[in-house]
């Protein structure tokens, strides 16, 4: 079986348990609502409308979204040693990380979506230039599971890995937050060529946590 | 080397967990047959099996072996989510192998009628036997085993002998770590006694 | 009480029909005088006419979540199964009522204020009470054993009927679009019209049918279905 | 043994095992600290400094660190089965909610502070009313975990409980995080009677869910 | 009123889970000295245990007893950071007992060098030891345990029914349940046979 093969399979279980118990997308779809609700309640829409604010609310719910639900998923498979059941498979550590960004990444595609409607519903945002914002946000989605996943798996069998997590990942993940709120406002406010650069650099991003991801995590996981 | 492809060994292999030594310079090699682990409770068997399945760093020494082992440990190491169907389909198919003998297998270990529910509604024992069941469903050379008969009714535990009897007799190797069941001794082809950390192949 | 007044066992299919009847009927007049025979409005014109609607299904909303609340007590305290039928069946009417006023509130909205949806106080806290009883029916379908639905129910019900006098006082804080209390004021008497009055009581009339009708209707599905499940 | 006795031992156990394990409080402070940093970053340290933003950053940031500390504090509890064992005690289950209260208030206020002091020294914010604030502080920390200690017995063992207590809690809360939001920002900006009058309205919140919890959870537990 | 005093009964108990009967109005009455319970994967045995303790609600049908029980189920029910001897602490603490015995149980049961150590490090069976130490601590006169035998070597076994002989003796109830151990069967009062959640108490 191909290495390939074998990530798709890590992902749809992986999928199909989120599925069953959708933990991470419903969570994170609340909050971004809750939260455009809530500040929009409190500092009045004209701020909450700003396409600064709003995107940084917008990737910073993502950004916890993707800690969560990838904690979750390793606390799944910490029940009853799913997880050792898994390693112990000939191929397992190699397949695991790739499962787990493949099937994270399209946890949260699922959340920016919705949550990225949600939030130009209710703040009734203007869209300049639509196509844009989606390159964004695929890019931003797919940049930000690599690096918490090895996080995540650094932090495994840690004594205090619920607390190490957050401290390990948020540091790492602010130039790809900050990089994906100005490429977000850039796209909604117009500015293309600002969205396309900051959209590269999201994929930069993306392509060296992910190469270092493959290459470590196997070693990481015993 | 028939022995290293349906087996595994350990040289001198060592391992220590928060500072203590566990594992103390154990030189074992696994083939064809039933091995069978006794020792009293914390002396190491556990971790004895986690070492010859690759799943815990040694600190001296090394492992060799195919890594095609199929390891149950004390937990049933199902996913909680999924059924127990589902679950043994992703083994074989992880495996590359076929997928169409599960249904039967779940069946002969008397949880045919719970292979859909998710596996945290089973009962312990249903949910051990699910577990079980994939020494049928993914047919690999090397079996470790650690106290496979823990929560199983005297009917379970009578397949489980019958299973593992006939993995020996096709010629797998069957590693089996357990307190109970002084019987499963007479199949044995070797007995380590494990105290503390330090094996004794000659018991 | 209000369970008390839901007649038991046989009672039920008997007069069940004749509050289907009487509830379409009051409907057919409320329409009829909410279309034609009440005034026009001064300022408004004929748009206002949504009020027969919006304002009528707001407060058998608000008499919903309140008869939940009270349903949920009864459970709690007597673990009769007959409280935990009625709980759900008016949470699920009051989710429905609400959600059908909010829609009307929001077309009403967008002649009169120019747009479908503001950031006002009244509104988010509506669109919150919708949201929690959208939960408390979530929480029932994710539940997979009757004791523990209807417990787990019943003390979400008892939460979240904070929020009704929520919603009605939130027109009370500062810089609120929608309408000030206009019938239901803290002393004086209602500032309305007194045929356009007249109007929206049949209204309110006709929607408690419909209420009361929806309600013997489920109720009496809830129950058949936890006999069948108490017989197997 | 009397009950405050038991509700004291249940959140001495608690509060041990998250000292062994910090998940709650180290992840809630770094996401402040990393919604601060991002919201200054990004959207400019004029709106971010703006005392009705930040504190309604600030209150958002602790509800959602409550029902993180929550959730996790109850994870904890089904490993191994050991919430099982508590409840099997003589008296378990009325300790249970007081217990798991006190803990989370006690961890959150520690949380509170922390968060409160960075981000006053982050955005370089002005306090006009210092008491007023540490008022209003204390008594919105103490109305948080009620409801959410609740919402979290409710959606116990079920299939998607992580994601339904966000749904639960969250729109529960948003009084009191408003109630919360206003007296922190009049604080800040030195409106006593204001600050008193919503610190007022967070102490009605506190008791009433206390009282509707140490009422309730028990028969919701079984 | 001895046997209410110290036991705890089912009158007419039928437990459903997930829409299915899992307990069938069982009529059932717990007092001192030794009920075992036998019967096969999946036939209701913890869920009988758990409905004696009040942890399961009743769909139809009461449970009378006192509150004073002590249930420890298929898995330790060990907060997972906290040691050994702290868990046992907080369940002591907890009934307003005395701790001072605390030290010297967990040495009898033979995790005296591990007792400060958090349990998730622990072997299985040492876990197992800690938890079944509570016996001795807690002088609970209504015991519960569930598959106690599990992970345990021959000595814990053996220390194991000394303690159950101990504390029938004592006149102290006591309910097992477990697969193991046929030779309990003489020390038992009572001996219920549970079928598909039957229970049929002339075994
Ligand atoms: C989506 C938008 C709207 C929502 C969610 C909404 C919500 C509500 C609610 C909850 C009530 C019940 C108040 C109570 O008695 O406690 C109510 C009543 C009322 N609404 Fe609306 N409303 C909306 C739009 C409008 C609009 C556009 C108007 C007219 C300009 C309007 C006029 C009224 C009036 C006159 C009442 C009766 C007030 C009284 O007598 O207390 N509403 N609405
Ligand atoms: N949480 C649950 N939800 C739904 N069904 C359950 C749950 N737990 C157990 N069951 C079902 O109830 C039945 C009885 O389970 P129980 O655990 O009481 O059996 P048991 O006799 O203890 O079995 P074992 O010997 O395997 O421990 C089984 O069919 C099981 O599938
Ligand atoms: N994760 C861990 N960290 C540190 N020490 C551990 C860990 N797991 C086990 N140990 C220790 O290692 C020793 C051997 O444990 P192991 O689980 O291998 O024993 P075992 O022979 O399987 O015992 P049992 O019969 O109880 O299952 C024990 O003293 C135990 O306390
Ligand atoms: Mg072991
Ligand atoms: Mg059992």
């Amino acid at each position: 079986m191909s290495v390939p093969y074998r990530i798709a399979l890590v992902a749809g279980r992986e999928l199909r348990a989120e599925r069953r118990q959708p933990d991470g997308v419903v969570a994170a779809v609340t909050f971004i609502a809750v939260l455009v609700l809530l500040e929009s309640l409190v500092v009045g829409p004209s701020i909450a409308r700003d396409t600064d604010v709003a995107s940084a609310l917008f990737w910073l719910a993502l950004a916890f979204a993707t800690i969560l639900a990838t904690m979750r998923s390793f606390d799944r498979e910490l029940e009853d040693d799913a997880l050792e059941g898994l390693v112990a498979l000939p191929g397992g550590r190699d397949a695991l990380f790739g499962g787990k960004v493949l099937s994270l990444a399209t946890v949260l595609l699922l959340v920016a979506v919705v949550g990225g409607i949600l939030s130009i519903v209710l703040l009734d945002l203007r869209i300049a230039l639509p196509l844009h914002l989606l390159v964004v946000v695929l890019l931003g989605v797919l940049a930000l599971p690599p690096i918490v996943v090895v996080d995540v798996v650094l932090a495994l069998r840690l004594r205090a890995r619920a607390a190490l997590v957050p401290i390990l990942a948020l540091p790492v993940l602010v130039p790809q937050l900050v990089a994906a709120t100005r490429g977000t406002s850039a796209a909604l406010s117009g500015d293309a060529v600002g969205a396309l650069s900051w959209a590269g650099l999201l994929f930069a991003f993306a392509v060296v946590y992910t190469v270092i991801g493959l290459t470590i995590v196997p070693a990481a996981i015993e | 080397m028939r022995t290293v492809q349906s087996g595994a060994s350990l040289h001198d292999a060592t391992v220590v967990l928060d500072d203590r030594v566990i594992l103390r310079a154990v030189n074992l090699d696994v083939g064809p047959g039933l091995t069978l682990v006794r020792g009293p409770n914390g002396s190491g068997k556990t971790t004895l099996l986690r070492a010859l399945a690759g799943l815990v760093p040694l600190a001296r020494g090394d492992r060799k072996g195919s890594g095609d082992v199929l390891y149950i440990g004390h937990r049933p190491m199902l996913l909680r989510g999924l059924t127990a169907r589902e679950n043994l389909e992703f083994f074989v198919r992880f495996r590359g192998g076929d997928t169409r003998g599960i249904d039967g297998a779940l069946r002969a270990w008397g949880v045919g009628e719970d292979m859909d529910r998710p596996v945290e509604r089973l009962s312990a024992g249903e949910r051990r036997r699910a577990a079980l069941a994939r020494v049928e469903t993914e047919g690999v050379p090397l079996l470790l085993l650690d106290e496979p008969f823990a929560d199983l009714d005297d009917a379970g535990s009578r397949r489980l002998r019958q299973t593992i009897a006939r993995a020996r007799d096709d010629g797998r190797s069957v590693v089996v770590a357990t307190h109970a069941h002084p019987e499963l001794d007479e199949l044995a082809k070797t007995r380590l006694a494990i105290d503390d950390g330090v094996v004794d192949t000659a018991a | 009480m209000t369970e008390t007044t839901i007649p038991r066992g046989n009672a039920l299919p008997r007069i069940r029909p004749w509050l289907g009847i009487a509830a379409a009927a009051s409907f057919v007049v409320a329409s009829v005088m909410a279309l034609f025979w009440a005034p026009t409005d001064a300022v408004q014109g004929n748009v206002y006419r949504i009020l027969y609607v919006h304002v009528p299904l707001a407060w058998l909303a608000y008499l919903a979540f309140v008869v939940v609340f009270l349903a949920s007590v009864g459970w709690l305290w007597t673990k009769n199964p007959l409280f935990d039928a009625i709980a759900v069946s008016s949470a699920e009417i009051g989710v429905l009522f609400t959600g059908l006023f909010l829609v009307a509130g929001s077309i009403w909205a967008k002649p009169t204020w120019g747009v479908w949806w503001t950031w006002e106080p009244r509104l988010v806290t509506t669109a919150i009470m919708f949201v929690m009883y959208v939960g408390y029916l979530l929480l029932r379908g994710l539940s997979t054993d009757f004791s523990r639905r209807a417990t787990r129910a019943a003390v979400f019900g008892i939460i979240a009927v904070i929020d009704v006098p929520i919603v009605h006082l939130s027109v009370l804080w500062a810089n609120s679009l929608h309408q000030l209390p206009t019938v239901l004021r803290a002393g004086g008497s209602p500032a309305l019209d007194s045929s356009m009055l007249l109007t929206l009581m049949v209204s309110l009339g006709a929607y408690t049918l419909i209420y009361a009708y929806f309600m013997t209707s489920r109720i009496s599905l809830e129950r058949a279905r936890q006999e069948r499940l108490w017989t197997t």
